[in-house]
């Protein structure tokens, strides 16, 4: 079945929308791509519902003919800007794919160097090498959607494409992981001493960390209005030193705008 | 007869992260081979240096994608190495149990999904669901199996929750664990019919003498720790991962590259075929001499077999593991972590080759120097010069533009690059 | 004795303490029903006339003009809409939907005799009854004309109950204005209308201007007779309805004789799923039709 | 009402006459807390040396039991451009609870009241309430507990048995039939005169030991009276809006319903999940309009619907404080606290 081409295939008689996607990267560790291959057990269903042309990761002969583009990583060089700009155009729809799409990810702690060369001279000695501090797609080109997560959540991503075939909105929960956590029975991490950043970071993971008994980093960033000045109280209250509290909330970079000291803008 | 041959393959597909091939042929003779490494630098050893201890495994996890169980588990060990912390019995086997689930995953995906299609004429696995359903389910069900496990052990398939520096956060449920034996039992049979369709297949016939470094096992094939090997004789410790790797810069590359006691190594499945043979599960061993595959073989296409024979090796020694794991009786999961000055590396086995990861911490345990060496980035300089060798060879024969771009991406995809881990 | 516990099966046996077989059995049960016409109103509101399936429950499906029902779309979503269609013909509904949502959205791509989910009808009605004999002012604003047309039919129905009916009706603009096609058969009816656009444009001839001043002109012109002997039913926005209601009050019309339509997020219908509630009132069982005494005493009602 | 006593052996008897047959959820240790202390769960229990009969409270109350936090209400069959809709109401066997305290037992009646016993029963609970029995324990209060001040220190029905611990054997009360039955599996004997003396003594002991209390006095009017209170405000900027003290809540029901689309479009199903009125979407329509934009006035509302609405519907308050909410909540927000801060006297504490 050729992409647009609906076929015969309805939803309660309601045509399908079967896009044209194509998936992209850029500064990152690809592994949002590689959630959608991890996928086995649905593979096949996710991709009746879409007809992948661009997939450098998993196909040769990609074609530039695509509506949606599904875009991973962060911006770090010229070049990107450009490629980026270059899918901006073809794609109907831009999808920032990802913590590193959408907030810069781990790679914007390289910003903490408030002199980029300091960062170049650590990795790289003398040998020049070219690279720019780190930018969200959203800081180049309109960004029509944005999926959260490190890695993004594989059951999400199928969600959305099952949406747009059926032509259902996109919404995630405004609310934050500690709702998901309590669904789940977990024991509280502060409870067993750990930190943990769910009372703060949008949900939609279903705890994915707490569930481990590990503490939540916020890769999915804040949720709708999270109270911060209280969860930094709580933070010290339970005896976290300023340092642990900063290591969870910049290490995505989704809360970078609500720390007072932004570092990816 | 003589030709003019122009290869620019701009960037490689079917592989993790942005690489290029050129290739410039004229009137026969090679003008330029080049294998270039354009992936954008991440910095990771930047973003490391002053964070507190516990950040290291996290972060360093994002390295990479298809290994970061890898990237963790040697992040973790070159932590503990430097804190004096020997993990126990327990959670050495949970971890090398993961290790290895992690290791099917990402040899299946490479050699189903990423090398499959080379030799069935397609461009990827995509048009295979149609016309060899049977073969693209079975790798599916392969992966699926060791994504599974990984979820259970480390909590999640990527960028794992639960391994910490001391052990885990939570140990797996004994009944799920326990699940897992008879479909890995299962698998082992696809597993054989996967290896039966490859047999079809004829590789690429070239060969190169090479210099290989891996770990040596003592007694067992080697995963995680101890000393490394080269099959040109070098043999050093954990510590001294710097004189086996010698990394220097290089202008057609954001990686840096290795070399040893030549011009350039390989490192890989091949490479911990070719130095530990004698340690393969029986069943495996079996497999390899099956291909032909007997050390020390220098034809880098042989790695994409190498890595079957693995999954074999490693699916028979998780069967036992389970069933020891099984019989023990769970033990607290996690050993208090004390942090201390120090350094600490770690030498792991990923899927690719051997990881190097190294910390120096001060007083407070914060990061002051942190290094990790990526197997990638070690072959790096091999896939260069193989890439000459193989352009230099199929000049001579005259070869034709398309035959030659389809051997030198299927030459650098046999060694399973993983890019934008190698430059991170 | 054998320890093992029996199963109840509370839809299968009668569930002796309460004899609510039914009632239980009622909870998650919806009409089947189809949509037989599709008629598109404005750019955002669509009307769907819809009808229940099975004959024998299509006799039985009655309700009153106020009264809202569950629609369903399986795997889409269900809301709540608001009965707009006279409440003599049973079995048959017509809603007229605005597209805001999942659900609502997805509604105006379906093709003419899609079967959808209905449950209810559920919460409370305008007292028609109550007005026999009476004048009513039936006033909306925007999308609030929708739940007033099933008490408007209910007046043309029995137009002689009635005395003087005033329909007062704005929207921001004229683009807006839903069921044009209808207000001359309303005038037949001897049923007075006022429509006033907030925002004119070339097209409109009509007055502009608030809601009000259509309203302020009606009432200043009565003697305190009317006022006595006089029912309304507002419909819209809560600014709007705020304000109408004032000016009611201002001429001495029972806040009890004035009906407003309250709207709430709801999940359930039935007052359980407490998404519905103002203050701790359940808008869907207490309402949505309150007199505006009872919303005057509710917490955050406006 | 029918008394017994017992040895304490015999209660081991019973249980694994009873769990040779049934389901049983008990007490259990889950795990320990930072200072070591032991955190309790409700779950499957076969083994009766797992029980722990002297616990605490459980973090999360047992109502996931019979209030999933997410259950599908429905599925249906999806059949080209026509659908078949399929209920179950997620049951097929009977619970035994063993060891439920007061609060918790209290909890049930007060839902039975809202969800059984008002106009639309809800199926789903009452076929999982018909499917209990109930074997309650006496507890040992908590210095956070304030169950004595909401009536609910004791319970009086919704159970069919309860046991109280008199030291050297047990006393058990039956409500019914069936309790009466199984307790013929084990020796049992009538109370003496001396059985009643000690029981009384028993419970005298445990009422002395509770410690917080609240004062409800006249609260729905005051709750009226204060809805424009500064000092929601305060609680308001404290308040995470995450929902835990509603998910830990015994009697919070509130929800959410969603519909969903299989992925091979085959099927489709309508779910409800708890919700929580402190979560920011609550009361949120389509469009974005939110009836309840600030923390405070999801905060404030839990409240009003505890402590008012349900009052008013039910001549009882929809709380049986258990203190679980403000033990879990990470912003130290105690139903007492507020409670008390609305009364005035707590404030500028
Ligand atoms: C008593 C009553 C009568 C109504 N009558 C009409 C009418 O006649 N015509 C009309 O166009 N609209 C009416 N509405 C509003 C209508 O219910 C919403 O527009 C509709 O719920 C949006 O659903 P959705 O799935 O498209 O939106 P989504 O944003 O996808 O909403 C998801 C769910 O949230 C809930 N929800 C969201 N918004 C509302 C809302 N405003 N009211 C109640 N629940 C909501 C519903 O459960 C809905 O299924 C009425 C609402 C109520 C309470
Ligand atoms: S563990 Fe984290 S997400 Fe879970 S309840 Fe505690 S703070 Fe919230
Ligand atoms: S728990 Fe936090 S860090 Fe973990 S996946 Fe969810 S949002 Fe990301
Ligand atoms: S409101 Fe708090 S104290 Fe009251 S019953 Fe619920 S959890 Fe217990």
């Amino acid at each position: 079945m050729e992409a647009g081409e609906t076929g015969t295939r309805t939803y309660l008689g309601v045509p399908l929308y079967r896009p044209r996607v194509a998936f992209f990267e850029f500064s990152s560790c690809e592994g949002c791509q590689l959630q959608i291959l991890n996928n086995e057990s649905t593979l096949l269903d996710f991709l009746s519902l879409v007809d992948v042309v661009n997939f450098r990761e998993a196909m040769t002969g990609g074609s530039d003919d695509y509506e949606i583009a599904f875009v991973e990583g962060s911006i770090t060089r010229d070049d990107e800007v450009k490629r980026l700009k270059k899918i901006r155009k073809k794609a109907k729809t831009l999808v920032a794919l990802g913590s590193c799409a959408c907030f810069g990810g781990v790679n914007q702690l390289k910003n903490r160097f408030k002199d980029i060369n300091k960062a170049k001279k650590e990795v790289y000695g003398r040998h020049p090498i070219d690279s720019e501090p780190v930018r969200t797609l959203e800081d180049i080109v309109k960004v029509d959607l944005k999926i959260y997560g490190c890695p993004v959540k594989k059951e999400e991503v199928e969600k959305i494409a099952l949406h747009i075939a059926i032509g259902k909105s996109i919404v995630f929960p405004k609310y934050p992981v500690c709702m998901e956590c309590k669904r789940n029975e977990n024991i509280c991490l502060f409870e067993l001493g750990e930190p943990c950043l769910g009372p703060v970071t949008r949900a939609g993971c279903d705890s994915w960390c707490p569930n481990s008994r590990a503490g939540c980093w916020g890769c999915r960033g804040p949720a709708d209005e999270p109270n911060m000045e209280q969860m930094k109280k709580i933070m010290e209250e339970y005896g976290f030193s300023e340092e642990t509290i900063m290591d969870r909330l910049e290490c995505f970079g989704g809360f970078s705008s609500l720390m007072g000291k932004g570092n990816t803008k | 007869m003589k030709k003019t041959c122009n290869v620019n393959i701009k960037p490689l597909t079917r592989v993790e992260g942005h690489g290029n091939i050129r290739i410039k042929i004229k009137n026969g003779k090679l003008q330029e081979a080049k294998w270039e490494v354009v992936e954008t630098p991440r910095f990771f050893e930047a973003i490391l240096k002053g964070k507190k201890w516990d950040n290291a495994p996290w972060i360093t996890g994002r390295i990479c994608g298809i290994c970061s169980i890898g990237h963790t588990l040697a992040s973790i060990r070159a932590v503990e190495n430097a804190f004096g912390i020997v993990p126990d019995e327990q959670t050495r086997k949970l971890r090398i149990l993961l290790k290895h689930m992690e290791t099917l995953q990402s040899h299946t995906l490479h050699l189903c999904f990423l090398v499959l299609p080379d030799f069935m004429n397609t461009g990827s696995v995509f048009p295979l669901i149609k016309t060899h359903g049977d073969v693209v389910l079975r790798a599916a069900k392969i992966k699926k199996l060791a994504n599974d496990v990984c979820d259970c052990i480390g909590g999640r398939r990527m960028h794992p929750t639960r391994t910490v520096v001391g052990g885990f956060t939570m140990l797996p449920d004994k009944e799920e664990l326990s699940g897992f034996s008879d479909r890995l039992k299962d698998i082992t049979l696809d597993l054989m019919l996967v290896a039966e369709l490859v047999k079809g297949f004829s590789l690429p016939d070239f060969s190169r003498e090479t210099e290989f470094v891996s770990l040596k096992g003592v007694d067992d094939y080697p995963f995680i720790g101890g000393d490394m090997v080269s099959s040109d004789g070098v043999r050093m410790r954990e510590e001294e991962y710097k004189k086996m790797t010698n990394e220097y810069m290089t202008d057609q590359s954001t990686s840096k590259w290795c070399r040893l006691s030549r011009d350039s190594f390989a490192v890989g499945a091949l490479a911990r075929l070719n130095n530990n043979f004698e340690f393969l599960h029986p069943a495996a061993k079996e497999m390899a001499e099956g291909f032909g595959l007997i050390p020390v073989n220098h034809n880098p296409f042989m790695n994409n077999i190498a890595q079957l024979v693995e999954c074999i090796h490693v699916v028979k020694e998780s069967i036992g593991l389970i069933d020891e794991l099984l019989d023990s009786e769970f033990k607290e999961s996690r050993q208090e972590v004390k942090a201390k000055r120090g350094i600490g590396v770690a030498a792991v086995e990923v899927p690719r080759g051997i990881l190097y990861h190294s910390y120096e911490f001060d007083d407070n345990g914060k990061i002051v120097k942190c290094d990790c060496v990526i197997p990638t980035g070690q072959n790096h300089a091999n896939i260069q010069h193989d890439l000459e060798g193989i352009a230099e060879e199929y000049a001579a024969q005259g070869k034709n533009d398309r035959e030659l771009e389809l051997l030198a991406a299927m030459l650098v995809r046999a060694y399973d690059p993983c890019i934008s881990c190698s430059v991170h | 004795m054998n320890p093992e516990l029996k199963f109840t099966d509370v839809a299968a046996e009668l569930y002796a303490p309460q004899k609510r077989k039914d009632d239980l059995k009622g909870f998650e049960y919806t009409y089947r029903a189809e949509i037989t016409s599709i008629y598109p109103l404005t750019e955002m509101e669509t009307l769907y006339r819809i009808q229940v399936v099975d004959p024998e429950e299509r006799r039985r499906f009655a309700f009153t003009p106020g009264q809202f029902l569950m629609l369903e779309m399986p795997g889409i979503g269900e809301a709540p809409f608001s009965i707009s269609s006279s409440p003599s013909i049973h079995g048959e509904v017509e809603l007229c939907i605005r597209k805001v949502g999942n659900l609502t959205n997805f509604l105006p791509r379906v093709k003419r005799g899609t079967h959808v989910g209905i449950r209810g009808p559920f919460g409370t009605g305008f007292p028609m009854q109550n007005m026999h004999g009476q004048n009513v002012l039936l006033i909306a604003g925007g999308l609030g004309l929708v739940p007033l047309r099933s008490p408007i039919a209910y007046v043309m129905e029995n137009r002689s109950h009635f005395r003087d009916v005033n329909i007062i009706y704005g929207t921001k603009n004229p683009s807006q204005l839903l069921f044009t096609y209808q207000y001359e058969i309303w005038r037949k009816d001897d049923i007075d209308i006022e429509i006033i656009v907030e925002k004119a444009d070339k097209s409109w001839k009509g007055p502009s201007g608030l809601i009000t001043d259509p309203l302020e002109d009606i009432l200043s012109g009565r003697d305190s007779e009317y006022y006595h002997n006089t029912y309304a039913i507002v419909c819209g926005p809560p600014v709007m309805f705020k304000f109408v209601c004032n000016m009611l009050n201002e001429f001495h019309i029972p806040m009890q004789k004035m009906f407003v339509s309250l709207e709430r997020r709801m999940h359930c219908g039935m007052g359980k799923c407490c998404r519905c509630n103002v203050g701790s009132t359940y808008t869907c069982l207490t309402g949505p039709v309150f007199d505006y005494w009872t919303v005057m005493n509710l917490k955050e009602a406006i | 009402m029918i008394f017994r006593t017992f040895e304490k052996q015999e209660l081991k008897k019973l249980f694994e006459i009873l769990a040779a047959h049934n389901r049983i959820i008990g007490p259990v240790e889950t795990g320990r807390d930072r200072d070591g202390r032991p955190v309790y769960a409700f779950a499957d229990v076969t083994d009766y040396d797992d029980v722990e009969l002297k616990y605490s409270i459980t973090k999360l109350p047992a109502k996931r039991f019979f209030l999933p936090f997410k259950e599908d209400l429905s599925t249906f069959r999806i059949e080209n451009d026509t659908w078949q809709k399929e209920i179950s109401y997620n049951v097929d066997r009977p619970l035994i609870f063993f060891g439920l305290h007061p609060c918790d037992i209290n909890a049930l009646n007060k839902l039975d009241k809202v969800l059984l016993h008002s106009v639309y029963p809800m199926p789903y609970y009452a076929a999982k309430r018909e499917n209990m029995f109930i074997v309650g324990m006496d507890c040992i209060p908590q210095p956070y507990c304030f169950c004595r001040s909401m009536g609910s220190d004791t319970a009086l029905h919704g159970f069919d048995m309860f046991i109280t611990d008199l030291g050297s054997r047990y006393f058990v009360e039956i409500l019914s039939n069936t309790a009466f039955n199984f307790l013929k599996n084990i020796k049992t004997s009538e109370p003496g005169e001396d059985d009643h003396v000690l029981y009384m003594k028993v419970v005298a002991k445990r009422n002395n030991e509770f410690t917080r209390h609240v004062d409800t006095t006249d609260l729905t009017k005051i709750l009226d009276m204060e809805f424009q209170s500064e000092v929601w405000k305060e609680w308001g900027d404290k308040c995470l809006s995450c929902g835990t003290c509603s998910s830990v809540c015994p009697t919070c029901y509130c929800y959410g319903v969603d519909e969903t689309v299989d992925i091979d479009l085959k099927g489709a199903r309508k779910t409800k999940m708890l919700h929580s009125c402190n979560l920011i979407d609550f009361a949120e329509v389509a469009g974005g309009h939110n009836f309840r934009p600030g923390r405070e006035n999801r905060l404030k509302y839990r409240y009003y619907h505890k402590h008012r609405g349900f009052v008013e519907a039910f001549e009882e308050s929809l709380c049986v404080g258990c203190g679980r909410c403000g033990e879990s909540c990470l912003a130290d927000i105690t139903v007492p606290e507020v409670i008390d801060s609305i009364r005035g006297s707590g404030r500028n504490k």
